[in-house]
């Protein structure tokens, strides 16, 4: 609040200077939107005029988290390029979920090719665009984790080091969905999946394993790359939009939580990307030419166990007086590491 | 380009809108509003989020409209209303209350400031009502029932309107201009005031062509206990004195002034007698601290006034200036038991401040009024005495004696007669379900601490009678107001608009809120849990 | 503009010449001179309004090409053997797409075991992709049918394989002659896609297609190369027409006029047969030959007009369908369905090995006396696979067979490591006990 | 038909002197066609080319069996490898060396076939003094002109002028014309 105004101001306040002085409070900036606050500060989301990259009637499951991301990432990539974005998809749920012959979501030009190659095909797209002069059109690649971190991942190292002027995204949910939730590289020590049963003396997801692709991404010292969540969009639309200002190699790593896949409430998907990011399991963070030049403090710190106890896939760990301290413990300390790695807190900074 | 697109690979935009996604859906999510906590709380039953969503904007007038509809008096009740509404606040467990008095207080102050004045809109009805008392409650009444068109004529035994505002609340509270400002609103709508005129006789009123009457006046008598006195120095009540104060008569209390009693009135009581020179003043109460009925915050300023207080005494007797007190413990049970230690306070003179009764002498002959229990007058639901037509609220009927339930009994009294007159009943519509805080997502509020009001200086408030409490700016007050949760009720954040996966809620504008697309709708629920203030529920869908 | 110049580098200039717009190149041996010609021409600044790509694999190669394609340029990319079908998935989905690519194969055999030199293995994995496919009998006509290529491809929106065989042409350096810029811009007009990823337009490509439209979407497909059973031989017409010479259709039969043998063959090895049929007219017997310049579509009819009333025909098959025999005389017996003329097959020249005048004049002299067999090796090394099969049938594991055989050519046959000290019928002491 | 088949170490440039024949005889208006021996050699191992030239168009692709003559970049090759394998009983045999051929053991070899059909020639060393690099090429193209007469030395300039431009092509051209000269001297003594 502002401390410089002092007694009453004559006549009526108008509403206009009064949004323009003091802070909505009673939503922060976090609501998506709102009458009181400024327009800059509302979401794209909030807008009747957002593009709808994907529309409704899409199969997605109820509460799916990558519907979700995709449409926010997208929308506000529209909304930064002024409407002229052209997005590639791998192959994945959100493929499938959106271009089952008749029908598809998509509102903007869409390119589907295989799996394991989008980055590739986004590459040629976007080099094709150039060549026919179309400068200003610009182009999103996207996949979940499997094609980015596993299958597609020579191709985007390539478009990556060649930089070229494509925006990756990544919607992460952590393991294969689309084939029915098998083990990829991005899915989490303790996960539950197909491939990886909650059988054995050490059930779920082996300790130690997995790649962190966004710091894979800084390796290639491309000009942008960030982690973003649903639970966070003001946040994750300010890195698309940043991500859109800037020509060359970029990618965005979004974390959507997949309710079939992680055994979870359909109406929890954001619940959980928000104890995602507040566990410090998922730092939110952007990078630079692979330096991190911003990160996103934790509001309300909550233990690891908040964020792993709604999902089936954990449930071997919460186990009625067979509770599984000792792994619990190991995925706290792997959320410390990254408070005290990205200085989450205030009292870790950066 | 040329030629055809390639069958099925290639699919023209949008088109699986034709897919009617909301035959997935088990259950469906439905808008409600639910009963904020602070309305909830409110003895007036002022309909705070309303208001505050107004200067929310920045339009205080429209805000201290929506706050007279059910409160004629913003600017005394901003001061001296307890506020039950921010104990109630679902913002205290966040982190703290919305300091809702001082915005009420701001827009009150405002409103005077800017001379602003209330709407009559219904044309005069032709009935005349009385009302008996000058205090909160029959001013309240008097204003409600003049917007609702009826001709009001309030009759007052004293010489000054206000009851207990005025003779009972120091002015160091409620500063007077305000008081008299406020009071001089609702006599500006065509209230007929006539001062010193005590109503004796009930029937000769209604003869008189009053169609209804409502009686409000009070509880002036101050209780008495049977203390062995020796050689009394000064004893007087807490009503007197405060009323003496009002008039300009104030009695000489000495250097040294014990005040008996635990409630605000002694609170009152013990600060006027400092303000009136008084080196000493002393609070002697017979139970502990947690038990006084005066609220913390008076008990606090007191304190920083100098006002010494004694728990767990009772004056057991009076020599002169020597007053004995005996020890007490509080029992299993919760009470005050003597212990037999004694000890002794010295003082001039003693102000008792143990409760007032009714007078409900005038009343005492009409049919059908029944006197209930501890000398009050029962009232039914419409707030009608047994007596047709007759109606009671405030101090007199059976509630808790504050300035905020009297205002509130006034509204109350007014939409009861105001059917009554018209030949029909008022009927409350039922009150949603409360908005409790579990009804809450409370990460999208941004973490804000509540907006402290100043005070005066510590001297200043020792030597004279300066209003203590300072009101808030306009900034502050805009901030406070803003601090409101919204709890139960859609403020138009926009949330369920963008977290549905499936872009099934349709935003219907500012002001007209949203839509769910049942076509579209899977029924995630994902809006109902990402809505900020539980105005989202999710209902099974029938089979 | 006659030049003697690598058939590469003629590949190159006539692939500029076609205003590529997006070429994309991973290094494979032998299609990199032709990359290499084309970056050269982009960096130099002589091929404008090109974006030459350096890119991490063939998959990455066909997928930025796809890219391209669907965002309306015209894109080309040139692989071999493993890159082919280390790209595979792509191929497919480029045809699938109905995008436009033009891709040159410098055909090579495909490991293991592992081997740099030319045979069609890889151009006949991929045979069913959806792409049509073209072979080089020379060094002008590998130039020739890319301008072609780019011509068919567009017109039918499909994508086009030259195909080209690895070092034989890839890498001879001979007279071709170099179309001018005027010439080529007279054959093929600016790229106009049928569908194209268009902001004003923007419809999805790329749908998932179940059931109830597959097997459509698959016949249309398959229409497609029926119609370029028809477009192939206009525009080799209209090629003809404008740069003055024959370049690609559907099938080239040489000497066949009352033949009663006739070889059939893909590629450069139609120059040889040539040779040897001349020789073998002069020496009186009635052989002939047919070159199939589109193997995809296959020219059914037009290869049975061709081969109607020869006694026998030889598929001359650079490639090998294990477990079957020949790729090419299964698909040749098709177009002579019902006639009963026998088709031979005669595998030869994998992996390099030279196909000679002498291994074919002995060929052709074996089918005249009813001497050669369904499925022949040409210049197979015989004892030294009998010896391996001896030693394998001897021994139930007999070791990796390509080592085996590596060690037999190189030092006479059998396996070396049952030590000449061993006595007969002693075991050897590699072997495990049973 | 005539047939070249050319011998070297990877590195010395035996795959551009076969292009270069096949330039040269091209540049003549004739047909011809090289080609290397597709191998996967790196550096310094034994490698071979090939030229075919011919006064009609060339449809053979197998490799040069029996060669009209043989170029052998490299003495050293002589004992590495049947390099004078398939050569025709008239062929030609042109050897970088400023030994003698009986010196290289080649002094019967020599005498069974026709006169002045097999030279050695010190092409390194007019190389060094022409190019400063021990880059026989062009020197051994000359000679070869002068040896077989199946390209003309104007032609064999020519190609090489056009193949290295600048001083670099200048003295290629130097050495190619000095090593013809020698041979024709050689050959006609």
């Amino acid at each position: 609040m502002t401390e410089e105004t002092t007694g009453s101001t004559p006549g009526p306040a108008s509403p206009a200077a009064a949004t323009q002085r003091v802070r909505f409070y009673q939503t922060g900036t976090h609501t998506l939107g709102n009458r009181l606050m400024d327009a800059e500060s509302r979401t794209v989301q909030a807008s009747t005029d957002r593009a709808n990259a994907i529309t409704s009637g899409h199969r997605a499951c109820q509460g799916c988290g990558e519907a979700l991301g995709a449409r926010y990432a997208l929308d506000a990539a529209m909304r930064a390029a002024g409407g002229k974005v052209v997005a590639v998809n791998a192959t994945g749920c959100l493929e499938v979920f959106t271009t089952p012959y008749p029908e598809t979501s998509w509102q903007i030009p869409w390119l589907h090719s295989v799996f394991g190659n989008a980055p590739a095909v986004a590459s040629g797209v976007a080099a094709g665009l150039r060549m026919r002069g179309q400068k200003d059109v610009r182009v999103v690649a996207q996949g979940g984790d499997g094609s980015t971190t596993d299958i597609g991942f020579g191709c985007l190292s390539g478009m990556f080091e060649r930089n070229d002027d494509v925006l990756y995204i990544c919607y992460d949910n952590e393991a294969y969905m689309n084939t029915g939730v098998q083990r990829s590289s991005a899915t989490p020590p303790a996960a539950r999946t197909a491939t990886t049963p909650a059988l054995g003396a050490a059930p779920g997801n082996v300790f130690g394993t997995g790649k962190n692709l966004p710091r894979i991404a800084m390796a290639h010292e491309i000009p942008y790359v960030a982690t973003a969540s649903v639970a966070d969009l003001h946040d994750l639309e300010a890195k698309v939009t940043r991500a859109m200002a800037i020509c060359g190699a970029r990618y965005i790593h979004v974390h959507v939580p997949c309710p079939l896949g992680w055994g979870s409430a359909s109406h929890d998907t954001i619940r959980l990307a928000r104890l995602a990011v507040e566990s410090g399991l998922f730092p939110l963070f952007e990078a630079e030419h692979g330096e991190v030049t911003a990160v996103k403090k934790i509001r309300r710190k909550v233990p690891v166990e908040d964020y792993l106890r709604p999902q089936r896939r954990f449930a071997h760990l919460f186990r009625p007086g067979h509770e599984d301290t000792q792994r619990l413990a190991a995925i706290q300390a792997m959320a410390d590491a990254n408070i005290r790695r990205y200085g989450l807190t205030e009292e870790a900074p950066l | 380009m040329t030629g055809t697109l390639p069958f099925a690979i290639t699919l023209d935009p949008g088109t699986s809108r034709l897919n009617h996604t909301g035959t997935w859906r088990t259950e469906r999510p439905v808008y409600l509003s639910r009963m904020p906590p602070c309305n909830h709380a409110c003895p007036a039953g002022e309909n705070i989020q309303n208001w505050l969503f107004h200067a929310e904007s920045g339009d205080y007038a429209a805000a201290w409209a929506a706050l007279i509809a059910e409160n004629p008096l913003p600017a005394v009740m901003g001061r001296v209303c307890y506020h039950p509404c921010e104990g109630a606040c679902n913002r205290g467990q966040l982190d703290e209350a919305v300091s809702i008095h001082a915005v009420e207080r701001f827009l009150g102050d405002h409103a005077l400031r800017e001379g602003l004045v209330p709407r009559v809109e219904v044309p005069p009805s032709g009935r005349r009502v009385l009302v008996v008392g000058a205090g909160p409650s029959g001013l309240s009444a008097a204003s409600h029932l003049t917007r609702m068109g009826h001709a009001v004529t309030i009759r007052e035994a004293g010489p000054l309107p206000g009851g207990m505002m005025r003779f009972g609340i120091p002015k160091y509270r409620l500063p007077r201009d305000i008081l008299d400002a406020e009071i001089a609103r609702i006599l500006r709508l065509g209230v007929t005031l006539e001062l010193n005129t005590k109503v004796t006789d009930i029937d000769a009123a209604f003869a008189e062509g009053f169609d209804a009457i409502f009686t409000a006046v009070g509880a002036h008598l101050a209780k008495r206990t049977a203390i062995p006195a020796h050689a009394a120095g000064r004893i007087l009540d807490a009503v007197t004195l405060l009323a003496q104060v009002e008039l300009g008569e104030a009695p000489q209390l000495g250097r040294r002034v014990i005040v008996y009693g635990g409630g605000n009135t002694a609170m009152d009581a013990a600060r006027t007698a400092k303000r009136l020179g008084a080196e000493e003043a002393m609070i002697v109460y017979r139970r502990s601290r947690d038990q006084m009925p005066a609220h913390a915050f008076e008990v606090q300023e007191a304190e920083d006034e100098g006002v010494l207080i004694h728990w767990l005494r009772t004056i057991t007797d009076i020599d002169a200036s020597t007053f004995t007190v005996e020890k007490m413990e509080i029992d299993a049970e919760g009470r005050p038991q003597p212990t037999g230690t004694f000890e002794t306070l010295e003082a001039d003179s003693l102000v008792l401040a143990l409760g007032q009764d009714v007078d409900t002498g005038f009343l005492a002959r009409v049919p059908g009024v029944q006197i209930a229990k501890d000398g009050v007058i029962a009232v039914d639901a419409q707030m009608m005495t047994g007596r047709a037509g007759l109606f009671a609220g405030g101090d007199m009927v059976p509630a808790e004696r504050t300035v905020t339930v009297a205002v509130g009994h006034g509204k109350k009294a007014a939409r009861h007669i105001d059917a009554w007159l018209r030949g029909t009943t008022h009927v409350k519509p039922p009150r949603p379900a409360l908005a409790g805080f579990e009804t809450l997502n409370t990460w999208y509020y941004d973490d804000a601490p509540q907006t402290r009001q100043e005070h005066l200086a510590l001297l200043r408030r020792q030597t004279g009678f300066e209003e203590v409490t300072h009101g808030l700016t306009e900034d502050t007050a805009l901030y406070e107001a803003r601090r409101c949760l919204s709890c139960g009720n859609c403020f138009e954040c926009d949330n369920c608009f963008g977290v549905c996966p499936d872009n099934a809620v349709i935003k219907l504008g500012p002001g007209a809120g949203f839509a769910i697309d049942y076509d579209y709708c899977k029924g995630c629920g994902i809006c109902a849990t990402e809505c900020p203030c539980g105005a989202i529920q999710m209902l099974p869908e029938t089979t | 503009m006659l030049k003697q110049i690598e058939g590469s580098q003629g590949m190159a200039e006539a692939i500029a010449l076609c205003r590529p717009q997006v070429v994309c190149a991973y290094p494979i041996t032998p299609q990199t001179h032709i990359v290499e010609g084309i970056g050269a021409m982009v960096k130099s600044g002589a091929l404008k309004g090109c974006e030459f790509i350096n890119v991490e694999s063939e998959f990455a190669a066909m997928s930025v090409a796809i890219g391209a394609s669907a965002a309306g340029a015209r894109a080309y990319t040139a692989t071999a053997s493993q890159g082919l079908l280390f790209m595979a998935e792509a191929v497919y989905n480029a045809a699938g797409l109905g995008l436009p690519i033009v891709m040159t194969v410098g055909n090579r055999a495909i490991g293991a075991p592992i081997n740099i030199w030319n045979d069609h293995s890889d151009a006949m994995a991929l045979k069913d992709a959806g792409w049509i496919q073209l072979y080089a009998e020379t060094n002008q006509e590998a130039a020739d049918l890319h301008i072609l290529a780019f011509r068919i491809a567009e017109e039918l929106s499909c994508p086009v394989m030259v195909c080209v065989d690895g070092f034989i042409l890839t890498h001879a350096f001979e007279r071709i002659d170099v179309p001018s810029q005027e010439q080529v811009d007279r054959f093929l007009p600016p790229f106009a896609p049928v569908q194209m990823l268009d902001v004003a337009n923007p419809y999805s490509i790329g749908a998932m297609v179940g059931p109830e439209a597959f097997t459509e979407v698959r016949y249309l497909g398959h229409q497609k190369q029926i119609d370029a059973l028809d477009v192939i031989p206009a525009l080799a017409a209209e090629f003809e027409a404008v740069f003055g010479r024959p370049a690609g259709g559907l099938v080239r039969p040489y000497r066949i006029e009352g033949a009663e043998t006739v070889v059939v063959a893909l590629g450069s090895v139609n120059g040889t047969i040539k040779d040897v049929v001349d020789a073998e007219r002069a020496a009186g017997a009635r052989v002939g030959s047919v070159t199939i310049a589109a193997f995809r579509p296959f020219p059914l009819q037009a290869l049975g007009a061709a081969l109607a009333g020869v006694r026998r025909v030889i598929c001359l098959e650079k490639s090998l369908a294990p477990g079957l025999g020949g790729m090419l005389a299964s698909n040749v017996r098709m177009a002579l369905q019902g006639s009963g003329t026998p088709v031979h097959t005669v595998i030869a020249g994998l992996g390099g090995r030279p196909i000679t005048r002498d291994g074919l004049t002995r060929m052709l002299q074996a089918a005249a006396t009813g001497g050669l067999e369904d499925v022949t090796f040409l210049d197979l090394n015989r004892p030294v696979v009998e010896a391996q099969l001896a030693a394998a049938r001897r021994q139930r594991h007999s070791g990796p067979i390509a080592e085996n055989l590596l060690k037999a050519v190189n030092h006479g046959p059998g396996p070396r490591r049952v030590p000449d000290r061993a006595a007969p019928g002693q075991t050897a002491p590699q072997e495990a006990k049973p | 038909m005539f047939e070249i088949r050319l011998h070297g170490r990877g590195g010395q440039g035996v795959v551009t002197a076969a292009e270069l024949l096949s330039v040269a005889a091209f540049d003549e208006g004739r047909h011809a066609q090289a080609f290397p021996s597709f191998g996967s050699e790196r550096m310094g191992a034994p490698v071979a080319s090939y030229c075919r030239i011919s006064d009609r168009e060339i449809r053979l692709r197998e490799p040069i069996l029996a060669p009209d003559a043989l170029i052998i970049q490299d003495a050293t090759l002589l004992h590495a490898l049947d390099v004078f394998a398939g050569l025709k009983p008239d062929g030609f045999v042109l050897i970088n060396s400023a030994r003698s051929l009986a010196d290289l053991g080649l002094a019967d070899f020599a005498a069974a076939r026709p006169v002045h059909h097999v030279h050695s020639l010190a092409a390194t060393e007019i190389a060094l003094r022409h190019i400063g690099r021990p880059l026989p090429n062009a020197a051994l193209l000359g000679a070869f002109a002068a040896l077989t007469g199946a390209v003309g030395l104007g032609p064999v300039l020519k190609a090489i002028r056009a193949r290295f431009a600048g001083p670099v092509g200048e003295a290629n051209a130097a050495a190619s014309l000095e090593a013809h000269d020698t041979l024709t001297r050689e050959a006609t003594c």
